[in-house]
């Protein structure tokens, strides 16, 4: 089958992407296709690519980093909620006037279509929230 | 009022947060009206205290935040007329079919799991 | 005496009862954000035992339409009551 | 048929009576995250109503110092189970 | 057991949040640690979901996430031993001291408002 | 009387930060000073420097750089909460070998130390959370 995740939580503060992250392998192990993650709320914050948690917790950034180089899963955060939550990458940056970035690929800001292709597109969509 | 239940839908957005409070409730309208604008076929659920995005007389926030009153009279202009209320929750806050500021069919907690599985998609807000 | 501040509303959370379990006889409650659902007529049975000793904040109030449907048991105030009111208390203790 | 996914605990959140209020009769309840807090026995009489379609997530109940004490009533299944039960079901709605 | 209630204290730190959930109750100990480490004196109150904090047979989630219990185990280390546990929390959760990883005074309801009085600080997680 | 305020909202995602806000200008407009704003758990967040929000919302992030300028407030971010968040300022950047940076000054890391100091320093502390 093919799955959708919709991730609303950030990093660390709640268990949404590990639980996510965690339901993804299992999914994939199963012989499933993960083709899409998309990150909406706070889920936006998954995307900080500064990301230096302690060396003795999970790292949420590069795991992931890891589902989209080894699975193609795309890593797709809606663009309105994370302008306002500061998360630019570097198009929007210099849209906005502003230098740096804090987002970059494999994550891209996209708009809230995505979600509503995504939810159309697959046979399963499965949200995380805080 | 209690109407029949539609049958079908392409997307149930089910609105469960109050205003100003937190970004729940203007994020689910926004992915209503997108999906909308997508062509898809939307129906809104308020439930718990998302009923209270129904309620008259919403005002901007002190800082000037705006809420969603807005946004919910926009929604007839993107053809989101399917808007239902659970009555449960309407009791619960004291609020009446007259207090809404938009029409919105009352629903009884049994009439929820209908509509539910008349919809291929669902996302809670 | 100590303010205790609470924005989660008694519809959907059960998180008034701490803020209740830990008020001492002359404590304040204080109704912010999402928590000013409590005050209307329709909730305010949860705070009962609170007696006049119950506040909510204007603003947040109005914005949700809600200031009319506010029970009259409960005393309103605005921004600078709430300055006001951390003022008279020893301390501030947040419920979320 | 439509499966629920839980992650708030009813010892705190009311949110679990949206759930069951939204459930169709052969809906399945999964908890997961804190939401595994309802499936202890001295809190499982909150999802009476669902019957044996009541499902916890065991790593999170493992985490936790939990698994001993989940109900009986309660399926337990792993993150594999998770996924055969997002399989089996329509479609999946989650309550936070 | 029920202890009397100590008058006195620098902070009081009360933890309502269970652990592996989210950052509060991790949060919330490292900041009764660091007040620890500047020579406060520290009380800790596990109320609600927070006692849950207690239980034995905690381990690490299947990211690897450590939890809180080895965070537990350091209070000791930094002198907070001033430990109390909401007695009615207990019991919602089936819980009896026997099952608690760390020696905690039971504290019925009436008594949490005297402990909060005899902080000079509170900070709630 | 002399204040200090914790911030652990999020910006826009919860009303934590609207509310932080506007009780400071209250106070100030009182005659209080408000030595010193801590932000822990998703209050970090705060302190993303590019936030770009829609021009008919309120502007969090230069709401709290006025409150800096205007009233020398102190702005100050848990480090621990800020680095596994991605909330990293130039020094960490360059400490952890990444490039760019997302928390710049009046916005400082700090140690959670500086939260118990606060408390200790002030008359009042008053906690904004989600």
């Amino acid at each position: 089958m093919r799955y959708g995740l919709l991730v609303k939580g950030a990093p660390y503060s709640s268990q949404a992407a590990h639980s996510a992250l965690r339901f993804a392998s299992a999914l994939l192990a199963r012989g499933h296709r993960l083709e899409r993650v998309f990150f909406y709320h706070d889920g936006v914050f998954n995307a900080a690519r500064l990301a230096a948690p302690p060396q003795d917790e999970p790292h949420l950034y590069d795991a992931w980093c890891a589902l989209n180089a080894k699975h193609g899963t795309q890593l797709q955060v809606c663009i309105a909620a994370a302008l306002r939550r500061g998360m630019l990458d570097a198009r929007e940056a210099d849209r906005h006037g502003k230098s740096g970035h804090c987002v970059e690929p494999p994550f891209e800001l996209t708009g809230l279509g995505q979600l509503i292709d995504l939810g159309q597109e697959v046979d399963r969509l499965v949200t995380f929230a805080p | 009022m209690t109407t029949p239940v539609p049958v079908e839908g392409d997307l149930l957005v089910i609105l469960r947060h109050s205003p100003h409070g937190s970004s729940w409730l203007r994020e689910g309208l926004d992915a209503a009206l997108v999906a909308a604008a997508f062509g898809q076929s939307v129906t809104l659920l308020f439930m718990a205290n998302g009923v209270l995005a129904l309620a008259k007389g919403q005002q901007a926030g002190p800082l000037g935040q705006k809420g969603t009153a807005a946004t919910m009279d926009m929604l007839a202009m993107y053809d989101i007329e399917s808007l239902f209320v659970a009555n449960d929750a309407l009791a619960e806050f004291g609020l009446a079919q007259q207090d809404l500021m938009l029409p919105a069919a009352g629903l009884e907690a049994e009439a929820i799991a209908e509509l539910m599985a008349g919809h291929r998609q669902i996302l809670t807000f | 005496m100590i303010l205790h501040i609470l924005n989660r509303p008694p519809s959907t959370s059960l998180v008034y009862r701490e803020a209740l379990a830990a008020m001492g006889s002359t404590d304040r409650l204080l109704l912010i954000e999402d928590g000013v659902l409590g005050a209307l007529t329709s909730q305010v049975r949860h705070f009962q035992q609170v007696g006049d000793r119950l506040f909510a904040l204007r603003e947040d109030l109005v914005a949700r339409g809600l200031d009319g449907q506010c029970d009259a048991s409960v005393q309103v105030v605005d921004v600078d009551g709430f300055v006001t009111l951390t003022e008279e208390a020893d301390k501030t203790v947040s419920w979320f």
